[in-house]
């Protein structure tokens, strides 16, 4: 009998009873108009196309699964279907050095950077008060021509005022573009921030190695690795290329696993994997890292020269750092004397070993003091540019015409920060700002609130943003000129890290623009040319596209990974190759030599914002696992990740040790109320075995007032309560250097993927 | 001899980053809950990271492990399901047949792993969020059990492709959207029945321990204990 | 027994009128308030339909269950009012068997109680499943595709051996009614009289017939005995057949059969008293009647207290770190509270009212059944709900909080019993006359042949309290 | 019995009204954000749920009835394959992929340009090509989304299995119309006859 007769059989009373109330049947509907497809695809067969990550600054290599579908678009003012290549999945590009195939979470949720239901499709200008959100689509030609209207004036030589360019740390021809760009405006500024900067750290590796970069660590060769609150398998430096090499560390021997020990006051994703915690004093990081040192050399494990120059920033180094005791290190960093001469002796035995160093620590007013240290231990392993050692990715600086045409005048403003950008603002001083351009970067979201930041922007005439959604910073813009998302656009990137080799990322668009926006390069390109004079000049090129050409085609003469008998040639096999990787020496930039100090770098006491006796916690703001500092907060995928330590998903919330809760009568879920000297935020307690008791600390990238429907209004942004302590060498903000108090509130609410209790063994019946 | 899917993951190359569950709600088009749903235990995710503190400060370590389902020989998910929607295939796994399920949540209910998930409501994605769905994985619609299907759809494309191609598929050549993003290549997967691939080879050392074994599910995925 | 006892309980002919007078009135007679209970509870009922239509179209979501704990009151009220459905067939089959003549007026009254059980209960796996419409797949029809339903799942035997007890139930019930219907028929005036000769089938009561419906009954009594024990049985297989923590035990098959009798015999005893109340049977349903059930529900109670140590007993001794997880967290941890009151509800406060005898009365027996049928709800949520809470890896542990769509779905239910109950007292006579006027045949020859069976001495006769003579 | 037969009724009844004004309203378990686009954008494929706009809809859904499509153009396949086109002329993705595919108008107009520009149908097609957009074909073969049926045309082509065992002899017909109920029963009696895989997994999903 068939599933339908005998339905019909058994319900045909039911069914005939009820069929009067469907009364909308046979109504066509609004059915969809088709538009006539322009690229071919053969449905349902998946296309693998490359593509360049864009989610960090690690430059991972992407490949995009592409599958025709059918997209909603506007044609001609008419609403429609039409099928085009959509992006299903990402995955990392298996030839790409750096990631090889790998792919992290946040990495593999860009592809809801491009679908999400938040992004501006259109360029808006502004109709309500700055800073009100309100805004009104405009067509292109209206758009550009009033970006032309506004600059034009401040690319005149006589301009009275001057143009800044805000942005994330960028690379490759994207910088390239941009300083050309800014290059035409008198007394222009390219201001570049990230809240997470390493800053810090690159200037140590200046004075210690030369290389103003981030290192990259071959621990697959590693014995025993020594991190001081680098987050290297989460959120720091190039986190995927670091996993792969840390698999191989632990398992991918035979015979040899290496150890692992962290260094931090809080275990964060990459301390759980640690085998052992050391939860040092906050900022005395440095001087464990020297206790180590006077270990290894009193002992006669190591002597004091193997360091070379990297000792030199050390006050007492060549004298075996009498100071550095483990009994007196011990008394500052609560880390035990033979803790310290315990690792010592591993680091000395079980070569090749490494030490890291990255994150909280160099977020101190002594960081750069730390940096260096960690350094010099580095360099006394004789753990540097050797296998099992930390070494330095070739950098492509050399390569590519586009090396900004500097005018004298403009060449000491092209960078800065964003300090000193409202500093001008606010003062007019040299120049005033007459118009900011914003690309990508949000100050206003993660700088201090006593940086002001926000009340520097809106005194700027004229800000336009480039952003694909509004944040708490683009929606200070008088008019958005919304960008193609990463995998809609020409992407370029040279990682800083994470390869043996050099590496050039490189891809063409994956995908269609699915909304009616434009590639920010070609809009500058386009606004060159409109605006004629030096802009147009240092920007001869009509597309990004070309440009791009122009600039790595002369790679093919290198040695590398794509052999081509024409230019034309290499350039199509870089594209489907996903970028370009040396294999073998490459012309680099000239390793830059430890100008400008001659003076060892002081040990100081790390300073802290707010009276201990008021604020009685350190508080570490951390990148979290989802949104790394924030950017990612509009993901839903990512905000449904159950954080790996304390499961929370769509929230923020304040981890607490379980003995300093019970002592301020805080329980798990509680909502608490965390107060510096700068402001106060309130979020869920949650109670951490792995914090130290004197600390608290809070995830980053929560708490957007303005970031889409995902993000807005969702926890608490621990930035907002930060103090502006910087470290005075690099004047870096050490953002973990503000102390806070801690009370209950009342109840809070959490939302957790596990309500279970914290252990897996015979505790768990004690619920 | 037909295949048998199986997985190894190693919880000393683990580092918890959880590129595995993204990669699965990617893959396998698992709606997100919101927030009011996911307090309410309603979240889905195929594969989780369980954490576990021990010891008391400063002596604290953390361990975790990823548990997707277990796809067990003698799973207790199979035999209570009324109407065939949860059954053991040729290849191994324990399938999941969308449509023939009436919801009883028995399966559930039975699974010592807690490995399987409900559609409380009927998914949905905010526009145009629902371009990225995979369309070699179906939608569960509201009322239907789900689960971790080993990617099985990824195995029939390589099949299919294998076939084409007139060729044997190779060991690795078959991989799960989370074992193929893991970074730091933690999690390996292929033919148990094939004794020179990878996943047999590693299935058999000293290291290998199968989740709550004691109850008898036989696991088709092995965990490599952390040596530390 | 003495005569006059036996005369109360055969009912003398010359009161046979007023027999019949007293047991039509109601299925004849129905006052405004009847009316309004009706209502009242039919609006109940209404609420309930209408939560599950709101859940069966929006989605399970809108209920409080989530994971681990996939299943929650629905299934805490399909166990309940399965073990409910217990009271009667189980017990007038029982009795009918053993002959014992106190039961005359209490069977009709049990088993009733059975079937509108039986279909509550049954409703329940329905109303929980997560696409409702589709219940029919657990029907073994033959299909083209050629897919069965799975029998090696206890969903389905569940499904079979509820069907069975249903329809043996309903048997049951309604062949011993025929007669009474045709009493009815030959009373009734208008539609009652045409409806009234539709049911009675025919009935004439001749000499066959009356033999025919005797050996039906007996032959049903003895098939429905091992049916209803292996319903209870099956249901709680669905719990012992998976490797859930406390749930995966070997006791739970005479320990559910036990507590689904126990709850049918407090079900029963609060059913009979609300009926004497209410339809003004008092002389009918005697204080005789409540206190053997008393007795019956003493032991019962005794009973259950044997099974549940026995069950926590060897888990607390076996010391198996998941099942130890939930053992505790039912005595010592979150379900503290409820775990104590099913104590007190089903042991500490019945116990001593059914063991003394004076106060084994009416009220004291509704009251022990009432602490009982509450006693016994907690005792089937405890069941369900904590083995999934703490349900192995503790990392997946959860919480469950009911809403007020299965609230709501619960409540009518437990007005669903006497509604129906209500309109089954308005079609029929709860008190099955015949059998009460002492198995009166029309004709000497058949009675004759029945009469050895009357004249046995009844079992529970020794056992009668005195308090009569 | 009669008390399920009475709850299912009485509740489709119900539902019925509900589902009228089905699209205005928002879930209660407000799932990730605020609307219900399931319906809207077509993903859903629940039975009695907010998945369909009208009750005749669910019904239609659940008791497998395939109503018959109109098609806008009244396209004759049978001129097309006397004229020695083949099946994989136009429908190339059966032979590549998983869906058989239908062809862009532009892909018509390649021919139509200059053939039988007369025929009012063909004007029809010139004009969607005028007008830049495609010719809203409807599917005559699919399976409703409840089924979650995964079919790949391309392992049964290469398999050797003629178009004709599911699409009927198409040369024959005009405007094409669904001529086997390709149900269950209609694909496993095939597989099981082919001794390939009568596995669940392999055609559900």
């Amino acid at each position: 009998m068939r599933r339908r007769t005998f339905l019909m059989f058994s319900a045909a009373t039911a069914a005939g009873a009820m069929w009067d109330v469907a009364v909308e049947h046979g109504a066509p509907g609004k059915e969809l108009v088709r538009f006539i497809p322009e690229t071919k695809l053969i449905p349902g067969v998946t296309v693998w196309r490359p593509s360049v990550c864009a989610q960090c600054a690690a430059g991972c290599g992407l490949s995009v699964r592409v599958v025709e579908g059918d997209a909603e678009v506007v044609r001609k003012g008419q609403s429609g279907l039409i099928k085009v290549g959509l992006a299903k999945k990402l995955e990392g590009n298996p030839g790409h050095p750096v990631n090889r195939g790998k792919l992290c979470a946040r990495g593999q949720a860009g592809l809801q950077v491009t679908y999400n239901p938040d992004r501006l499709s259109h360029p808006l200008r502004r109709t309500g008060p700055r800073g009100s959100g309100q805004y009104a689509e405009v067509g292109w030609e209206e758009a550009l021509g009033e970006l032309h209207a506004r600059l034009g004036p401040l690319a005149s030589p006589s301009a009275t005022s001057s143009l800044a360019f805000l942005t994330p740390p960028l690379r490759g021809q994207r910088r390239a573009l941009i300083e050309n760009f800014l290059s035409g405006f008198d007394g222009s500024a390219l201001v570049s921030f990230e809240f997470f900067d390493d800053r810090v750290l690159r200037e140590a590796n200046r004075l210690s190695f030369g290389r103003a970069q981030l290192p990259t660590f071959d621990l697959a060769q590693s014995n025993v690795v020594l991190s001081f609150g680098a987050d290297f398998l989460g959120t720091w430096n190039s986190p995927v290329a670091q996993s792969l090499s840390y698999g191989t560390m632990r398992q991918g021997r035979s015979g040899v696993r290496g150890k692992f020990v962290q260094v931090e006051p809080r275990i964060s994703q990459t301390g759980a994997s640690s085998d052992e915690w050391i939860p040092a004093r906050p900022g005395t990081e440095g001087e464990l890292a020297l206790g180590i040192a006077h270990v290894l050399m009193s002992e006669h494990l190591r002597p004091a020269a193997a360091a070379g120059s990297a000792g030199r920033w050390i006050a007492g180094w060549s004298d075996g750092l009498p100071e550095y005791r483990p009994e007196a290190v011990a008394w500052k960093t609560s880390v035990a004397p033979e803790t310290i001469r315990g690792l010592a002796r591993q680091l000395a035995t079980h070569s090749p070993a490494v030490a890291i160093v990255g994150g909280a620590p160099l977020a101190q007013t002594n960081g750069l003091f730390t940096a260096l240290a960690v350094n010099a231990l580095n360099a006394l392993l004789g753990s540097v540019g050797k296998p099992g050692g930390l070494q330095f990715t070739p950098q492509l600086g050399s390569i590519g015409p586009a090396a900004p045409a500097k005018s004298k005048s403009n060449a000491a403003n092209l960078s800065g920060n964003i300090q000193t950008l409202a500093q001008q603002i606010r003062t007019g001083k040299p120049k005033p700002v007459g118009a900011l351009l914003i690309y990508q970067a949000n100050p206003v979201f993660a700088a201090p609130p006593d940086w002001q930041v926000k009340e520097a922007l809106v005194k700027v005439p004229f800000i336009a943003s480039f952003g694909s959604f509004t944040d708490e910073t683009s929606s200070l813009a008088d008019l958005i000129l919304p960008d193609h998302s990463y995998l809609e656009s020409w992407v370029d990137d040279l990682p800083e890290s994470g390869a043996a080799e050099a590496v050039l990322s490189l891809a063409p668009p994956a995908l269609e623009p699915l909304h009616h926006t434009r590639a920010t390069p070609d809009v500058l390109l386009d606004l060159a040319h409109r605006l004629g004079g030096p802009v147009a000049k240092a920007l001869p090129w009509k597309t990004y596209e070309a440009m791009l050409q122009d600039a790595y085609t002369p790679l093919r003469h290198l040695p590398g990974s794509v052999s081509a008998a024409s230019d034309d040639e290499f350039w199509s096999k870089v594209k489907d190759q996903g970028g370009w990787w040396s294999a073998g020496p490459v012309p680099e930039t000239k390793p830059t030599a430890a100008r400008g100090r001659s003076q060892p770098v002081k040990n100081q006491e790390p300073e802290f914002d707010g009276p201990a006796q008021d604020f009685p916690f350190h508080f570490l703001p951390f990148p979290s696992q989802q949104f790394g500092d924030g950017r990612h907060a509009n993901l839903p995928w990512l905000q449904e990740m159950p954080d790996l330590l304390s499961t929370a998903m769509w929230g923020s919330w304040v981890e607490i040790h379980p003995g300093t809760a019970q002592r301020l009568g805080i329980a798990e879920g509680d909502l608490v109320e965390v107060s510096s000297p700068h402001g106060v935020l309130r979020a869920p307690a949650v109670l951490s075995p792995g914090i130290a008791p004197d600390v608290v600390a809070m995830p980053v990238g929560q708490g957007h007032e303005r970031y889409g429907r995902y993000a807005s209004g969702r926890g608490a942004n621990p930035m907002a309560i930060l103090g502006t302590k910087t470290e005075p060498e690099t004047g870096a903000l050490a953002w973990a250097a503000t102390r806070v108090s801690v009370r209950r509130i009342g109840k809070g609410e959490l939302c957790l993927f596990s309500v279970g209790p914290l252990e897996w063994g015979a505790k768990q019946l004690k619920r | 001899m037909s295949r048998r899917w199986g997985m190894v993951i190693d919880l000393d190359r683990c580092t918890g980053c959880e590129a595995c569950v993204v990669a699965c709600s990617a893959e396998n088009n698992i709606a997100t809950a919101g927030e009011s749903q996911a307090a309410k235990g309603r979240a889905i995710h195929w594969i989780r990271v369980e954490r576990s503190w021990e010891g008391e400060f400063p002596n604290v370590r953390v361990r975790f492990r990823p548990v997707p389902c277990q796809q067990c020989d003698a799973a207790p998910c199979e035999p209570v399901c009324p109407t065939y929607a949860s059954y053991h295939n040729a290849e191994g796994l324990n399938a999941q047949v969308y449509n023939r399920c009436i919801g009883t949540r028995y399966c559930a209910n039975a699974c010592p792993y807690t490995g399987r998930f409900f559609n409380w409501f009927q998914p949905s994605w905010d526009k145009p969020l629902q371009l990225q769905l995979n369309p070699d994985v179906s939608i569960r619609e509201a009322g239907v059990m789900e689960k971790c299907t080993f990617c099985y759809q990824r195995a029939l494309v390589a099949e299919s492709q294998a076939e084409a191609e007139k060729r044997p598929l190779r060991d690795g050549e078959v991989s799960p959207a989370c074992v193929q993003s893991c970074p730091s290549g933690a999690m390996v997967f292929g033919d148990l029945n094939d004794p020179a691939s990878a996943v047999s080879r590693l299935a058999g050392l000293d290291r290998g321990v199968k989740l709550l074994e004691e109850v008898g599910t036989f696991p088709k995925i092995t965990y490599l204990a952390r040596e530390s | 027994m003495t005569t006059r006892e036996r005369q109360r309980l055969e009912a003398a002919p010359q009161d046979r009128d007023r027999l019949t007078r007293d047991l039509l009135r109601p299925v004849l007679h129905t006052s405004p308030r009847i009316y309004l209970t009706m209502m009242a509870l039919g609006a109940f009922v209404l609420a309930g339909l209408v939560a599950f239509v709101y859940q069966a179209y929006w989605g399970m979501g809108v209920s409080g269950l989530n994971r681990p704990v996939f299943w929650g009151f629905y299934i805490t009220n399909f166990v309940f009012w399965i073990g409910i459905s217990h009271a009667g067939t189980l017990i007038s089959a029982i009795l009918r068997l053993a002959n014992a003549r106190w039961r005359r007026p209490v069977t009709r009254c049990a088993e009733a109680i059975t079937v509108f059980a039986l279909v509550i209960g049954a409703s329940f796996p329905i109303i929980h499943l997560g696409r409702p419409w589709l219940f029919f797949w657990l029907i073994p029809y033959p299909s083209e595709r050629g897919i069965w339903p799975n029998f090696r799942s206890p969903l389905l035997w569940d499904f079979c051996a509820i069907t069975t007890y249903l329809t043996g139930s309903l048997a049951f019930l309604l062949l011993p009614i025929i007669p009474d219907w045709a009493t009815l028929r030959d009373r009734a005036i208008g539609w009652r009289k045409k409806l009234y000769r539709v049911l009675a089938l025919g009935w004439r009561g001749t000499p066959r017939e009356w033999h025919r419906l005797e050996m039906a009954m007996r032959i049903m009594a003895v098939v429905i005995i091992p049916v209803a024990v292996s319903v209870h049985t099956i249901v709680s297989w669905d719990f012992a057949m998976v490797p859930v923590p406390m749930w995966h035990s070997t006791v739970f098959g005479p320990y559910f059969v036990a507590g689904a009798i126990f709850s049918g015999i407090a079900a029963l005893i609060i059913a009979m008293a609300l009926l004497r109340k209410i339809l003004h049977l008092e002389e009918y349903l005697k204080p005789i009647h409540f206190d053997h059930l008393g007795k019956l529900l003493l032991v019962m109670s005794l009973l259950w207290v044997y099974f549940i140590v026995a069950e926590r007993l060897t888990v607390w001794y076996g010391n198996a770190t998941p099942e130890v997880a939930v053992l505790l967290a039912t005595q010592r941890g979150k379900f503290l509270p409820l775990f104590w009151t099913m104590v007190c509800c089903n042991f500490l406060i019945p116990f001593p009212i059914l063991a003394i005898k004076r106060l084994r009365t009416i009220t004291g027996t509704v009251i022990a059944s009432s602490t009982i049928v509450v006693g016994m709800w907690l005792e089937r949520f405890l069941i369900v709900v904590p083995s999934l809470e703490f349900k192995y890896l503790p990392f997946s542990w959860g919480n469950y909080r009911p809403s007020w769509v299965e609230i709501t779905i619960t409540l009518a239910t437990f007005a669903a019993m006497p509604l129906l109950y209500l309109l089954f007292v308005k079609f029929v006579p709860i008190i099955s006359m015949w059998e009460l006027k002492g198995g009166e045949h029309p004709e000497p020859a058949a009675a004759a042949e029945l009469a050895p069976g009357h004249e046995a001495s009844d079992p529970w006769e020794g056992t009668l309290p005195s308090a009569g003579s | 019995m009669i008390f399920l037969a009475a709850l299912l009724v009485a509740g489709l009844g119900v539902l019925g009204m509900a589902l009228v004004k089905a699209d205005t309203r928002g879930a209660p378990g407000s799932v990730a954000g605020e609307s219900t686009p399931a319906a809207a954008s077509g993903l859903s494929s629940g039975v009695f749920t907010p998945a369909h706009r009208t009750l005749l809809e669910a019904m239609e859904d659940y008791f497998d009835y395939f109503p018959t499509p109109v098609q806008p153009i009244a396209f004759n396949h049978k001129i097309h394959i006397a004229k020695g086109m083949k099946c994989l002329s136009c429908h190339a993705g059966a032979a590549l992929g998983p869906q058989a595919g239908i062809p862009s108008v532009t892909f018509c107009m390649a021919c139509h340009q200059v053939i039988a520009t007369n025929n009012p149908e063909i004007q029809k097609l010139a004009s969607y090509a005028a007008e830049g957009r495609e010719v809203p074909w409807q599917p005559v073969n699919w399976f409703y989304p409840a089924a979650h049926v995964r079919f790949w045309h391309a392992p049964h082509i290469r398999a050797g299995v003629d178009c004709t065992t599911c699409h009927g002899n198409v040369s024959q017909q005009t405007v094409a119309v669904r001529q086997s109920d390709l149900n269950m029963h209609f694909c496993l009696s095939c597989h099981r006859e082919k001794e390939v895989s009568v596995d669940c997994a392999t055609c559900h999903d």
